[in-house]
């Protein structure tokens, strides 16, 4: 019995200490993570969405309630100093799952620009939709008041109609909470 | 002492160099030299590793009752890797992309947990320091050796920039899994000869 | 082949084939050498380490799903999933040691010397996370595992074959035994090649 | 909240699987208890820890057991000498039961020089493959094809090549363990009493015509040394003499009739 015990009070004693310290490391890396991974996943989007901006807006990203679980970075992209723009995403379901779309917006709600960071579409079908930049451009200069629906103010890919719809879908629905994520940003 | 320190610290570096006299931690070796950049990286990770938990494990070395001393070898161990894991996801993004699963893999390397049964466990803390650091950096002398080979005539880069004569055309066998066998068998083919050639 | 909702009985074959074939966890993944090259001298201790792999990595794979999935994932600690995981199979295979030795003798002795070299064989560890990262369900995790563990076997086991034949080779002193072993499982390797194409 | 949250779990997470793995450790410990009798530990140090299979169990250790269980004699190993044997008995309380050492012996003497050749062999230095190659070099389908691999497999270093192309014995090192018998294809080293006084050194079954024309050394199976010896102890079989030891004399009479000097007494070293 005194074995058992002995083996349990080490063996805890070196787990508990290991995860002690990490847990410290943990804290010290997470926002540094957090950053590098978006700075892989999101940043070229981020550039393709604002004709030009001098800041990091990857480093001074804002985190936005909507609701109580759900919470959305939001990239601000500044000219000397001044706020030209924020840029988030908005996400639709397409084909072959999510399709996340980030919007660059403009203080006015007028859509500067968009990109596909993620999607799941079918290589040579769906992706002539997420490729097309004219497809793409359409949505540049509409914003709050358009209407964002396929047939209507949106021409979708023939051929992609499905992916097409998911992209709008995805570009409505940021539209939808700009005027909650313009307040929190102020 | 400091003889000795010395000698702990240069076996590591030819005698006893990993993966070459001691055929251990292979996975990382073939599985991480496709460019120098991950070769390199690879070796200091092990390093900070190896280095780190010989110290902690010689310290330690006489409150660890023996039955249990393999699972509290890999609880000490496993702690570092998670540290090394987290640091280079902070500072080194595309390092931490590029050798993936080979990070957390360094657990089960059979370096760090031998070089702890064989040696911290016995030793005092300022020889498991300098076995750590041998064994770590002939490991990354090694890795880094076998990745120039492999970038240069696989590629045609070198840290990425490109180095060899613009009609060359990159031998890709070397980049894909079978050509880091053979090509490891080759060095170690090649290390036997020259070792043999001292005696 | 990741993040798939609905599973039929065709994916799980295309996944059985990508395991053991064309993703060999040796010789296209590079898990698990040090064993590969260490007990593949003989065919005997070969087919031991097989079965040994085979069982430890059916058990382990759903085994540390459950763990990431109720514990770490729960708490939100997943990058402790190092550390659990290698825990979680050195109790494992303690205790499936302790357990052969009292139950069966004469498994034990086929079978129980290369429990405690399965402990640090990286493609027991590997084949844990590839279950998580690639998303796999329950089921899938059960499957890809020994599917896995059976690539590792047949990767071992053709290895042992060749090697065995190595005694009645001329070979140059300086790339005896280790050197041409590893020549040798690039070759392997390479007609592993062969199977890129028939599943992801 | 959101630090004290991020270090207490991770801890109390750890901490708990900690303790489950640690007692269920010990309790398996417990219900999977083995009695290892320490005898078997001891015994073990006293064997050859070659693992040259020569006692028929999988290796020392398993020998050892057998030993303790009382499956094999304690003599069972044959790779050490009576001292260990005494040794072995006394950790078991027994006493030995006599048995004599043996050795290996090379059964032919077609050296290089006596026996024809078929064709000359340049393949690998190993007998089992030298026998794929047309059954070997030799004319001679039972002889010693002299390439070594008995050499190569002794464990204890008994054996060497000699000049004349075939292998010697050290009787001294020999410890009779039989792996050279195993590994031979054509098991031309046999195991013999250390004290044989006679032999016949040849293993061919052929015919006498056959033998006269591949091999000056050969035994013929003429049947000469059966009729000069005046104890019967030798006997034909199948184109072979065989000697019975325990009636045989040493009178030396088939010595001088032999005609090809097949039948031999041997020497002490």
């Amino acid at each position: 019995m005194r074995n058992i015990l002995k083996l349990i009070v080490v063996l805890t004693a070196f787990c508990v200490g290991s995860a002690f310290s990490l847990a410290f490391v943990r804290q010290a890396t997470k926002e540094r993570i957090e950053y590098q991974k978006l700075k892989i996943l999101v940043a070229p989007a981020v550039k393709a969405v604002f004709p030009s901006y001098d800041n990091d807006p990857i480093l001074e990203r804002i985190k936005v309630k909507l609701t109580e679980k759900e919470i959305i970075n939001v990239f601000p992209a500044k000219k000397a100093g001044n706020l030209i723009g924020i840029a988030y995403e908005g996400i639709g379901s397409g084909h072959g799952g999510a399709v996340e779309v980030l919007i660059g917006i403009d203080l006015n709600g007028k859509i500067l620009g968009i990109k596909i960071v993620k999607h799941g579409e079918t290589p040579g079908i769906g992706t002539k939709a997420t490729e097309s930049v004219e497809f793409l451009n359409q949505f540049k200069g509409k914003g709050v008041g358009s209407k964002l629906a396929v047939g209507e103010d949106i021409e979708a890919v023939s051929g992609a109609t499905e992916t097409s719809a998911a992209i709008t879908e995805a570009v409505r629905k940021a539209i939808e909470i700009f005027p909650k994520v313009k307040q929190e940003v102020g | 002492m400091e003889g000795r320190l010395v000698k702990e610290f240069t076996k590591g570096l030819w005698e006893e160099i990993p993966p070459f006299r001691f055929v251990l931690g292979l996975c990382p070796t073939l599985a991480c030299t496709t460019a120098v950049r991950d070769g390199i990286g690879m070796g200091l990770c092990l390093t900070f590793v190896l280095v780190c938990s010989n110290m902690l494990i010689s310290l330690l070395r006489k409150v660890i009752p023996s039955q249990v001393r393999i699972p509290c070898f890999i609880v000490v161990v496993a702690t570092f890797v998670i540290i090394v894991e987290l640091v280079t996801q902070a500072y080194f993004y595309p390092l931490y992309m590029a050798l993936g699963i080979f990070i957390p893999l360094i657990v089960v390397n059979c370096i760090p947990l031998g070089r702890a049964e064989a040696f911290a466990s016995k030793n005092a803390v300022i020889y498991s320091l300098a076995d750590g650091l041998g064994m770590g950096l002939g490991f990354t002398c090694s890795l880094t050796a076998l990745a120039i080979f492999r970038e240069i005539f696989g590629k045609g880069t070198l840290l990425y920039h490109h180095i060899m004569w613009s009609g060359f055309e990159p031998f890709a066998f070397l980049q894909k899994p079978p050509g880091a066998f053979v090509c490891l068998g080759l060095m170690l083919g090649i290390m036997n000869l020259i070792g043999s050639g001292e005696k | 082949m990741m993040e798939q909702q609905v599973w039929t009985f065709s994916d799980y074959i295309m996944l059985v084939v990508s395991g053991v074939l064309v993703n060999n966890i040796l010789l296209i993944r590079f898990l698990g050498n040090c064993p590969f090259l260490g007990v593949s001298k003989k065919m005997d201790t070969a087919v031991g380490m097989t079965f040994g792999v085979i069982f430890v990595l059916t058990c382990t794979g759903p085994i540390t799903w459950f763990v990431e999935h109720y514990l770490l994932e729960k708490f939100d600690i997943v990058y402790l999933e190092t550390l659990a995981f290698i825990l979680t199979i050195a109790v494992f295979v303690q205790l499936v040691e302790m357990a052969i030795k009292k139950i069966s003798p004469g498994l034990y002795r086929g079978l129980g010397i290369y429990l405690p070299l399965i402990t640090t064989n990286c493609c027991i560890l590997g084949t844990c996370f590839y279950n998580i990262r690639f998303k796999f369900g329950f089921i899938p995790t059960i499957v890809f595992s020994f599917a896995s563990a059976l690539g590792f076997g047949l990767a071992l086991i053709i290895m042992a074959g060749i090697r065995e034949r190595f005694h009645y080779a001329r070979i140059p002193k300086c790339f005896q035994d280790t050197s041409i072993g590893l020549i040798t499982a690039g070759l392997i390797g390479l007609s592993f090649f062969a199977f890129a194409g028939l599943a992801k | 909240m959101e630090v004290l949250k991020a270090t207490i779990y991770p801890v109390l997470v750890m901490g708990g699987l900690a303790v489950i793995y640690a007692l269920g450790l010990g309790i398996a410990a417990r219900i999977f208890y083995v009695y290892v009798d320490p005898r078997i530990a001891e015994v073990e140090e006293f064997l050859g820890g070659a693992n040259c299979g020569g006692c028929g169990y999988a290796g020392c250790s398993d020998c050892a057991a057998a030993i303790v269980e009382g499956k094999a004699p304690v003599n069972a190993c044959v790779a050490v000498g009576a001292d260990k044997w005494e040794a072995i008995a006394k950790i078991l309380g027994v006493s030995v039961e006599a048995g004599e050492k043996q050795v290996a012996m090379i059964m032919c003497r077609g050296s290089k020089d006596k026996a024809k050749r078929k064709f000359q062999y340049m393949g690998i230095e190993d007998c089992r493959a030298a026998l794929l190659a047309g059954g070997g070099d030799k004319e001679c389908q039972y002889g010693c094809l002299g390439l070594g691999t008995c050499v190569k497999n002794c464990p204890f270093g008994a054996l060497s090549m000699g000049e004349d192309g075939l292998p010697k014995v050290d009787k001294d090192k020999c410890t009779g363990c039989g792996t050279c018998t195993r590994v031979c294809p054509r098991g031309i080293p046999k195991l013999v009493p250390v004290s044989l006084k006679i032999a016949v050194i040849c293993s061919s079954h052929d015919t006498p015509p056959v033998v006269k024309k591949i091999c000056e050394v050969g035994c013929q199976g003429c049947g000469i040394c059966k009729k000069v010896c005046p104890e019967k102890a030798i006997t034909i079989e199948n184109s072979l003499a065989v000697v019975d030891p325990s009636k045989c004399t040493l009178c030396g009479k088939c010595f001088e009739k032999c005609p090809t000097g097949a039948i031999q007494q041997i020497l002490p070293a």
